[in-house]
């Protein structure tokens, strides 16, 4: 069967988001099935986001317009998956798309209709805590901004009468006609990224929820904080509109638990959330607010979570109480909430709440399990998509992946980085058909200005009665043609519409502008249609400017329209001002070498240049050991108990024979040149002075994995019978005595993690002590194992090892870091005693054998960071460009990270991690042509003293003082046109382009004239 | 006899006096801890007993900033673009206190500013034509003047219309112009008497010998130019100057100006402000090409202007030994050292 | 101007905001219709990175009487790190301005992100109410020229 | 005569006759008293003329920007903290220059000194043993050292240089002194009179940018007040331009001013300029732990960040 260039997203939220751009990028056509009017999913819901605390919707929304504008991103809102025929390469996908009863294609989202609509409906993105109108936007920045019926309450639906939304749309939008379609597309693969719900509280009758006006869920919670919320970011209670002065938080709220839900899995994210929520709520709060989180174990396994938690704790003064609740209590005449719980010293306390917030877990929505069901993609026993740990975004049926919170319970940051490998993955079957089905543009020659004066045509838009009502349009235009270097001045009533646009069009050539100025609505959402028109009409599209008279004036001035109108002739007289200044910019293709260098043979390198091959790219892996493998060598089974070695000795294969990559060991890079696209890396292979060899590629992954540090406590060193994890391992496979006879086995959590000198948590030793203990427990029944540790931090599905170790007779001892277990080596014998810090009491053991979950550390990444400008964090990993939404991304292009170099995690999760970078790395190589220029900084070397400074300050690092004539020079396939180094120079040597000094000052100055 | 004397507490009677018939007197007062020449408030007294002032009077006929066209930038206006004069006229001044050596340079301003040809200065002229100079000799010059050498000397009268010099208890007042003696007679002073005038010639002669031998820079003009200028010397002079307007600023007889237009909201004027060739700026073309594009150059040129350059086209040099330049230079830049060294 | 009286006088407030937080963040206050003073003009720069005192100062010399920079909260910079060096560069330009004489008050920064139209509209009132209380800029205007 | 003049004299033999730097820069007496004089020497003929005494005050650093040969640096406290900035900004290389570091006990005032000879004119000034004496026409007077230092010196904290590669004499004590008064002073005036006071401070400047140039942190291609394009700065005396640059100059300065003083003594018509440099001092020393020129590893301040820097005033 012939393949198909395209594949079809299921699921708008970050994961799907993230999915179908960086398909996109890399050359192929996207169907993105929205379920919702709008893209976005849960985190367009959140207020700031952990561990960085940055705001969700900053962060989520440049990617919301991205994809709201790609060429090759077609987004179906209101759609659903009905059913997938077919097979990998070529599916025929079957979806349901609701009516909107609106045209997309003429709403122009003024709002009118929302404003005359009668209806009232409880806001479902604001949780039901506040209201819009039957007739509505998901959210103000939803993509793509269209109103939307609902149906079930219009009343002209319900009550056949109304329709006065017909009545006031200028734009004849709205069709009560539109009808259900059934949509049939033809795509190569299939990603469903449909996310997940939250557990519904109710079905816990002891926490009060949906009684007790004051107990609320994590996301009602997400959604009082906003600023975008129902109270507008002030923290207030439901029932009285009051300030709390005191919140709880009541942890694993439908995790952890199989007698009231059946969940015994752990969500992942709420121990993070929560302590994000209580920090955010204490900033919000003018008042000393008290918060106070009840946990069974904190789960801050992530990259720079433990110090989240840390800096929440000592710094925020969050209270932290490790306590199962019981029950939560109304007060009836001030709605506070009792709480009863035991602390250290198994005193019962009592306290009052103004506030309750229930973490309240994840979960599969009923209806995706029966989509799932219908086609044919199998789930785990949780209800969250089945994978392996080999194949972690691959689904059960061929050609179908899966990303984000479906596959199993996720935070942001994994979400994405799926999102990237599933996108990776989908690409890979499809190498051969890529470029396909991609749409390009043509636009016609570009008119040569220079030279010319300002020929400046402005262009004054109504928008409808949006922007006509409040600012008198006419006497602006009637200004605007008063203006220097208008020659052409023309009104609107809808700029945006088609009709409108083609005359632009039309004007543009015959009454020959250069340029152009349009008095609107946000550049933010229209500079780049208005952009395109000039283009289509022969135009540089940087010879556009526009002034914001609708956002910034109209809809915020309804009561003073005269200075509404005031002031849009001022904003209009700024923008023609900086338009006569206005520059063509160029922008220019470079070529690239479509090839890639892997640094690091453990499984992540090799897993990402397999990956890179089977896309079609050539790909050198340099591994300064003399075997790949890495880490895995010394493992023998995943967290869901499939064979490593078998699938390490295939990999280690596959690798080596592939006509594709170019292995070398024993090498390591020495010197690198160049930038993206056109890397130039020497590398020398063997001991000594060993052979350079010079490597040529567009892009780089660093792999370079992490290692198990030697601990320096609990007798290590003294006694063979105390090993670590990874020597354990080693023993346990080679059957030696000192595990096989062991009878008494201890193992001690949080060696040298979680400590000063290290702050953050291993990730993957909870899990595996858990792994251990079962499978000691299984060969051995007899055996006793105890485990010492801090908290079990067994997250999502690992929870089920936690569970099984206890069922088998684990005896699980909770100790404070302040008061760690003793090990002592007295004739001849082992001994532990430590302190149970949830019953109080003493505890020894005798152990035969005791296993330390070492800290996991980084190499020395120093040169590696040096030679590829890229930086590491203060524990030695490698830093991402952001944390939330590029998790494998550098901020200097073209560099990419996977595996434990990032930071520690399990086999399944540095295999996603590869394919991401994978993913990544191949949206810049697939374009063949690096396109640069455009709004990017320029240096003049005249004024150029060599200083540093902007080489200081350019975050991705894009300029450089050439080495010898010490002046600087911008690279413009790396800047991105913050135009930090241009306000640092203080020689004047930098502008940037598009928003030089002369044209920012002329805006300046035409104010006050 | 036409000496007149004006006794030292009758100073402020004397300079209220030079008021009447509305004349600004600038004089040397305190400025924010330097000597400039002020115009003098009513009841305000000249500060005439210490050394010379910071910056010489140059700036009374030639501001350092000076507007001399108006124009509005309005496109809608008829006139958008269109220069207008600003008026020149303004009241008749003295300059009280001026020493020889600074209003000798006012010979050397009148050389640049009126006499090159066709090309008259209207706005120095205008203010030139109706400014009197009242001289104060040097008793005790300082180790930095040397106005002998220049052609100059402590109590020369060359450009003054007065000449005052300070006889302790009194000063004596001789005319030296038709002017100074018409203004003279009008306020009607006390005659000097003969010993006064006596005593002057006397302080006068002192003052002449305490400067010791002068050397004469007029040996340069036989020089070969084409030899002074390519000289090496040049290379090491100039290495500490820091290429400050210092030196040119303060001296009386730089007249370097640079023309520049501003605007402000819908007007702009057209104006001239201080320039000197010691600023890289100063001979920056368009272009970005630069005649004189080092340090090196630029040094050179200030001397080889004032002593060769100017010798050359109007006999004298353009420098009269106020030692300004040598007292305020923050590199201790010596002209006399250069004069020396280019005669040599 | 001059005529006027101090009651119906209406300052000029000039606000850089930087192209993906604040002025986000300034057009969400527009889509949900929050009214603020219309004293205040906008010039939408790429990143408060991009910031230069000097754009400031120009305001000043030209006669607004207050000005406004805004830019992404810390940890949420589109370019990373602009809004830092925004932040160490304008901590050190307010200081030496409110040093020299220019009253506390002309000067304003804020953090605002794209989901804060409610704060930028109340950044907005603050601004322009305390501009207001300080009156017409006085200091460090640049006078205009009266002749034609 | 001053051991510390043998000392440079014969290091500067040393370190020219050994080949070991092509150019030294130091000091000799000036043309007229009160004023020393820098001197570039290439020969061993000229060390005879260098010199050393509480005249030296010009930070020499100002010369050593963008050379090409290797030099050695005659260099006080504050002399060598500018050549830490001048590191750190590529001004020079570290390998290029030898730095004889010479413990400062303080340089005198000139403009002090003139005042106290109540109108008669200084011709020769004597040091010896913290006193200095002054001589003239009938004058001779002497006061200690002490009383006698200019501004900058008295209120230094970085007497020893901070960079050397020779110490040419012993260290002297640092003093942990105030250095603040008067910038405090005027913080706790009123917007009104803080306005005025620097309205009437700065009236009498005429532009010469002397205080610019002396100053080795000023090594700008095109300084921004004679950038034409665009030209946002007027030219003229204009009282609101002449701000603007002396705004902007001190802003330049931000973390990078050792003062040094070299501009407040170059200015012609003595504006005590070091008051706006100083409080940016304050401010950044104040809010980010940060002192010009006292460590080669640390990045200015503004050409860095931490995340938590303060931020009170920001909404
Ligand atoms: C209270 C709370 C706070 C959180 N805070 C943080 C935080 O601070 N930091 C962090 O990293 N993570 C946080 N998370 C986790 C974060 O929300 C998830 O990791 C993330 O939203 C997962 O993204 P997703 O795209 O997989 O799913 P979603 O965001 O759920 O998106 C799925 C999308 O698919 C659509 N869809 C569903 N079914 C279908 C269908 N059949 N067909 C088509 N479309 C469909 C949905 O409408 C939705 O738009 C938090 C979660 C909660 C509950
Ligand atoms: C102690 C320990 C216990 C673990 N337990 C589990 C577990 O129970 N379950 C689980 O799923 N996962 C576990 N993991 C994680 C798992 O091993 C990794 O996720 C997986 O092996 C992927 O690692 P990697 O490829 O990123 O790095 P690595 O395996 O570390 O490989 C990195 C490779 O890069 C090479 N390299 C390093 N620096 C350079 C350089 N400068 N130039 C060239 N080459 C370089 C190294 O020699 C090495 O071969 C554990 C890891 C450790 C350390
Ligand atoms: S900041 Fe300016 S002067 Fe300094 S190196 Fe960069 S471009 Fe050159
Ligand atoms: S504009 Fe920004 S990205 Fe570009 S070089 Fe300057 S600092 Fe770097
Ligand atoms: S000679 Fe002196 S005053 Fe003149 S420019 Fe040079 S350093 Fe400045
Ligand atoms: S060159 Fe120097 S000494 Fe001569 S007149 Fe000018 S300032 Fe006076
Ligand atoms: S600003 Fe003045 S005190 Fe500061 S370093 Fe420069 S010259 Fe020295
Ligand atoms: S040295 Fe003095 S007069 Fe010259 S520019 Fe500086 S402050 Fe103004």
């Amino acid at each position: 069967m012939e393949k198909v260039g395209a594949v079809l997203v299921a699921g708008g939220g970050i994961a799907g988001v993230q999915a179908a751009l960086d398909l996109a990028e890399s050359g192929y056509y996207v169907y993105l099935v929205e379920r919702n009017a709008a893209i976005g999913g849960v985190m367009s819901q959140l207020d700031k986001t952990f561990p960085t605390n940055d705001c969700s919707m900053c962060i989520l929304s440049p990617k919301l317009v991205e994809c709201g504008r790609h060429l090759n991103v077609e987004i179906l809102t209101l759609s659903e998956v009905v059913s997938i025929q077919g097979e990998e390469g070529n599916f025929q996908v079957e979806v349901l798309k609701h009516p909107r009863y609106v045209d997309e294609d003429k709403c122009v989202a003024c709002g009118v209709c929302a404003e005359k609509c009668p209806r009232k409906v409880d806001n479902p993105f604001d949780e039901g805590l506040s209201k819009r109108k039957a007739i509505y936007v998901l959210y103000p920045q939803a993509v793509p901004l269209k109103y939307a019926i609902d149906r079930d309450h219009c009343i002209y639906f319900q009550k056949g009468k109304c329709r006065a939304c017909e009545k006031f749309c200028e734009n004849k939008a709205i069709n009560f006609e539109q009808k259900e379609e059934r949509i049939r597309l033809n795509v190569g693969s299939v990603i469903l990224a449909p996310g997940f719900e939250v557990f519904d509280a109710r079905l816990i009758t002891y926490y009060g929820y949906g009684r007790f006006a004051n107990v609320v869920t994590s996301k009602e919670f997400e959604r009082i904080l906003s600023a975008s919320g129902p109270y507008q970011g002030h923290l207030v209670r439901p029932s009285d509109k009051r300030e709390p002065e005191r919140i709880a938080w009541i942890q694993c709220v439908g995790s952890r638990n199989i007698n009231q839900c059946d969940h015994s899995y752990c969500s992942a994210v709420c121990c993070m959330y929560a302590i994000k929520e209580a920090v955010i709520a204490k900033e919000h709060s003018d008042r000393l607010l008290d918060t106070a989180i009840f946990y069974m174990d904190m789960r801050t396994y992530g990259k720079e979570f433990e110090k989240y938690y840390n800096r929440a704790k000592e710094e925020s003064g969050v209270r932290f109480i490790p306590s199962r609740i019981h029950n939560v209590v109304e007060e009836p005449d001030t709605r506070n909430l009792l709480i009863r719980y035991t602390d250290n010293e198994r005193q019962v306390i009592e306290e009052t709440f103004d506030m309750v917030v229930l973490s309240v877990g994840l979960q599969t929505p009923r209806s995706l399990i029966e989509m799932a069901e219908k086609i044919g993609v199998s789930l785990d026993s949780h209800g969250f998509c089945s994978t392996s740990s080999f194949e972690p975004v691959a689904t059960s049926r061929p050609g179908i992946y899966v990303c984000g919170a479906f596959q199993g319970p996720k935070d942001i940051p994994q979400s994405v980085m799926e999102a990237s490998a599933a996108a990776s993955s989908a690409a890979a079957t499809l190498a051969e058909v890529r470029g396909t089905l991609v749409r390009e543009k043509t636009y016609p020659d570009e008119r040569n200005v220079a030279g010319e004066p300002p020929r400046i045509g402005v262009f004054v838009c109504n928008c409808g009665i949006n922007i006509g009502s409040v600012v008198n349009v006419p006497e602006v235009a009637e200004y605007a043609a008063t203006l220097p270097n208008v020659v052409f001045v023309d009104q609107n009533l809808f700029s945006c519409s088609q009709d409108t646009q083609d005359r632009m069009k039309a004007i543009i050539q015959e009454k020959k502008l250069n340029r152009v100025v349009v008095a609107s609505c946000t550049p933010r959402t229209h500079e780049p249609l208005f952009q395109e028109t000039c283009r289509e009409a022969g135009l540089n599209k940087y010879l556009f400017e526009m002034a914001n008279i609708r956002d910034q004036c109209s809809w915020v001035h309804m009561n003073s329209p005269e200075a509404a109108t005031e002031k849009a002739k001022e904003l209009v007289r700024m923008a023609v001002t900086k338009a006569a200044l206005l520059e063509p910019l160029r922008e220019v293709e470079l070529g690239l070498t479509q090839s890639a260098l892997v640094i690091g043979g453990g499984v992540a390198g090799m897993t990402a240049a397999k990956e890179l091959s089977a896309q079609g790219f050539e790909v050198v892996l340099v591994e300064k050991g003399d075997q790949l493998g890495g880490n895995a060598r010394f493992m023998r089974h995943t967290w869901k108990d499939e064979d490593i070695p078998t699938f390490l000795n295939g990999l280690i294969r596959s690798v080596e024979e592939d006509p594709r990559i170019t292995v070398y060991k024993n090498a390591q890079i020495k010197a690198v040149d160049g930038f993206v696209g056109n890397f130039k890396s020497t590398l020398v292979v063997g001991d000594g002075a060993g052979e350079e060899v010079t490597v040529e590629h567009g892009a780089v992954i660093i792999t370079t994995g992490a290692r198990e540090s030697q601990p320096s406590e609990y007798g290590y060193g003294e006694d063979p019978r105390i090993v670590t994890m990874q020597e354990f391992d080693r023993l346990a496979a080679q059957g030696d005595a000192r595990v096989k006879e062991a009878k008494t086995i201890a193992f001690i959590q949080c060696v040298g993690s979680r400590e000063p000198q290290r702050p953050y948590c291993s990730k993957v030793c909870c899990t595996h002590t858990c792994q251990s203990a079962v499978r000691l427990l299984e060969e051995n029944p007899d055996r006793e194992v105890f485990v010492f540790y801090r908290d079990i931090r067994t997250y999502g599905r690992n929870e089920d090892h936690y569970k099984v170790a206890r069922e088998k007779g684990t005896l699980f001892f909770r100790y404070d870091v302040e008061e760690k277990p003793r090990v002592i080596l007295e004739g001849g014998g082992l001994r532990v005693e430590g302190k149970d810090h949830v019953l109080g009491i003493p505890v020894t053991v005798e152990p035969d054998l005791i296993v330390l979950a070492a800290a996991i550390e980084p190499y020395d990444n120093r040169p590696l960071a040096q030679l590829y400008k890229v930086p590491l964090n203060d524990e030695g990993f490698f830093l991402e460009a952001h944390m939330k939404l590029r998790p494998v991304d550098f901020a200097t292009d073209g560099v990419f990270l996977a595996g434990l170099a990032h930071y520690p995690k399990p086999l399944d999760e540095s295999i996603a991690q590869a394919k991401a970078a994978v993913g990544r790395a191949v949206a810049v190589l697939a374009t063949q042509r690096l396109q640069v220029g455009g709004t990017v900084a320029y240096a003049d070397p005249t004024k150029c003293t060599g200083c540093g400074v902007c080489e200081m300050v350019c975050a991705y690092k894009a300029v450089h003082l050439n080495s010898e004539t010490l002046t600087s020079e911008v690279n413009e396939a790396l800047c991105k046109g913050c135009g930090t180094c241009v306000s640092s120079c203080r020689s004047g040597a930098l502008q940037l382009r598009g928003f030089s000094d002369p044209q920012i000052f002329s805006m300046i100055d035409s104010l006050s004239s | 006899m036409s000496a007149r004397r004006v006794g030292r507490e009758a100073l402020k009677g004397f300079i209220t006096g030079l008021m009447e018939d509305g004349r600004t007197v600038w004089g040397p007062q305190e400025f924010q801890g330097s000597v400039r020449f002020r115009p003098l408030k009513k009841n305000g007294t000249p500060v005439l007993d210490v050394p010379n002032a910071t910056l010489s009077p140059k700036e009374v006929v030639f501001p350092p900033s000076e507007w001399m066209f108006l124009f509005s930038t309005d496109p809608g206006r008829e006139d958008a673009f269109v220069l207008k004069e600003v008026p020149q006229e303004g009241p008749e001044q003295v300059i009280l206190g001026i020493r020889p050596c600074d209003a000798r340079a006012f010979q050397i301003l009148d050389r640049v500013f009126l006499e090159q040809g066709a090309h008259e200065d209207p706005y120095y002229r205008s203010k030139r034509d109706r400014t009197l100079l009242i001289g104060l000799g040097c008793n005790t010059p300082c180790s930095t003047c040397f106005c002998h050498w220049t052609g100059g000397g402590p109590f020369h009268t060359e450009g003054l219309d007065v000449l005052m010099t300070d006889l302790g208890d009194v000063y004596l007042l001789e005319p030296v112009t038709e002017r100074g003696r018409a203004l003279l007679d009008a306020l009607q002073l006390d005659e000097a008497g003969a010993d006064e005038v006596e005593r002057g010639k006397h302080i006068a002669e002192e003052a002449r010998a305490s400067m010791g031998e002068a050397k004469d820079p007029r040996r340069i003009k036989e020089k070969d130019l084409m030899a002074l200028f390519g000289s090496p010397f040049w290379e090491r002079a100039h290495e500490a100057c820091v290429k400050c307007g210092v030196c040119t600023y303060l001296c009386p007889t730089c007249s370097c100006f640079d023309i520049q237009d501003e605007v402000r909201g819908a007007c702009g004027f057209r104006g001239r402000n201080w320039d000197t060739c010691m600023f890289a700026l100063t001979t920056l073309h368009a272009s970005g090409h630069n005649p004189r594009p080092t340090g090196k150059e630029r040094f050179r040129q200030r001397f080889m202007h004032k002593l060769k350059y100017f010798q050359d086209d109007f006999g004298d040099v353009m420098c009269v030994g106020c030692g300004r330049c040598v007292q305020y230079c923050p590199a201790n830049i010596d002209i006399r050292e250069i004069i020396e060294a280019l005669s040599a | 101007m001059e005529q006027q009286n101090a009651q119906d006088w209406e300052p000029k407030i000039l606000a850089f905001l930087c192209n993906w937080c604040s002025y986000a963040g300034a057009d969400l206050a527009g889509v949900s219709r929050l009214q603020y003073p219309p004293n205040i003009r906008i010039i939408r720069i790429p990143c408060s990175g991009r910031m230069n005192p000097a754009f400031i100062a120009a305001a000043l010399r030209n006669g607004v009487d207050g000005v406004l920079v805004s830019g992404c909260h810390p940890g949420d910079c589109h370019y990373l790190s602009g809004n830092y060096f925004a932040r160490r560069k304008f901590t050190v330009f307010k200081e030496l301005l409110e040093f020299m004489g220019v009253e506390e008050g002309r000067v304003h920064f804020s953090w605002v992100s794209a989901a804060e139209g409610e704060k930028f509209a109340q950044v907005v009132q603050e601004v322009t109410e305390a501009v207001k209380a300080l009156g017409p800029a006085r200091h460090y205007v640049k006078e205009k020229i009266e002749v034609c | 005569m001053d051991t510390r003049v043998e000392r440079i004299r014969s290091e500067a033999k040393r370190l020219l006759e050994s080949g070991e730097v092509d150019l030294v820069i130091g000091f000799r007496k000036g043309s007229i008293p009160m004023v020393s004089r820098p001197w570039f020497v290439r020969t061993v003929e000229d060390t005879e003329l260098l010199h050393w005494d509480g005249f030296c005050s010009l930070n020499l650093c100002n010369y050593l920007t963008k050379r090409k040969e290797k030099v050695a640096v005659v260099a006080k406290g504050c002399d060598t903290r500018s050549l830490v900035g001048h590191i750190q900004e590529n001004q020079i290389q570290r390998e290029q220059v030898l730095v004889l570091g010479v413990p400062c006990e303080g340089m005198l005032d000139r403009r002090a000194l003139q005042e106290r000879a109540e109108g008669t004119e200084i011709l020769e000034v004597v040091e010896s043993d913290g006193r200095v004496e002054i001589r003239g026409r009938g004058l001779e007077r002497s006061f200690p050292r002490q009383e006698v230092l200019q501004h900058c010196c008295r209120i230094c904290r970085h007497r020893n240089p901070v960079l050397h590669d020779r110490l040419l004499s012993a260290e002297v004590e640092e003093h942990q002194v105030e250095r603040y008064e008067d910038v405090e002073e005027i913080d706790s005036q009123s917007p009104e009179e803080r306005w005025a006071y620097f309205q009437n401070m700065l009236s009498p400047c005429i532009r010469c940018y002397a205080c610019r140039n002396v100053c080795p942190h000023c090594y700008c291609t095109e300084c921004f007040v004679d950038c034409s394009r665009p030209q946002w700065v007027g030219k003229s005396l204009d009282l609101n331009d002449v701000f603007t640059f002396h705004l902007f100059r001190a802003f330049h300065m931000a973390g990078r001013c050792t003062d040094c003083g070299s501009c407040e003594r170059a200015c012609p018509v003595g504006i005590p300029l070091r008051v706006l440099t100083r409080k940016l001092e304050k401010v950044v020393s104040e809010r980010w732990g940060f002192e010009a020129g006292t460590d080669l590893e640390q990045l200015p301040p503004l050409a860095t960040y931490r995340p938590d820097d303060p931020q009170d005033f920001i909404k």
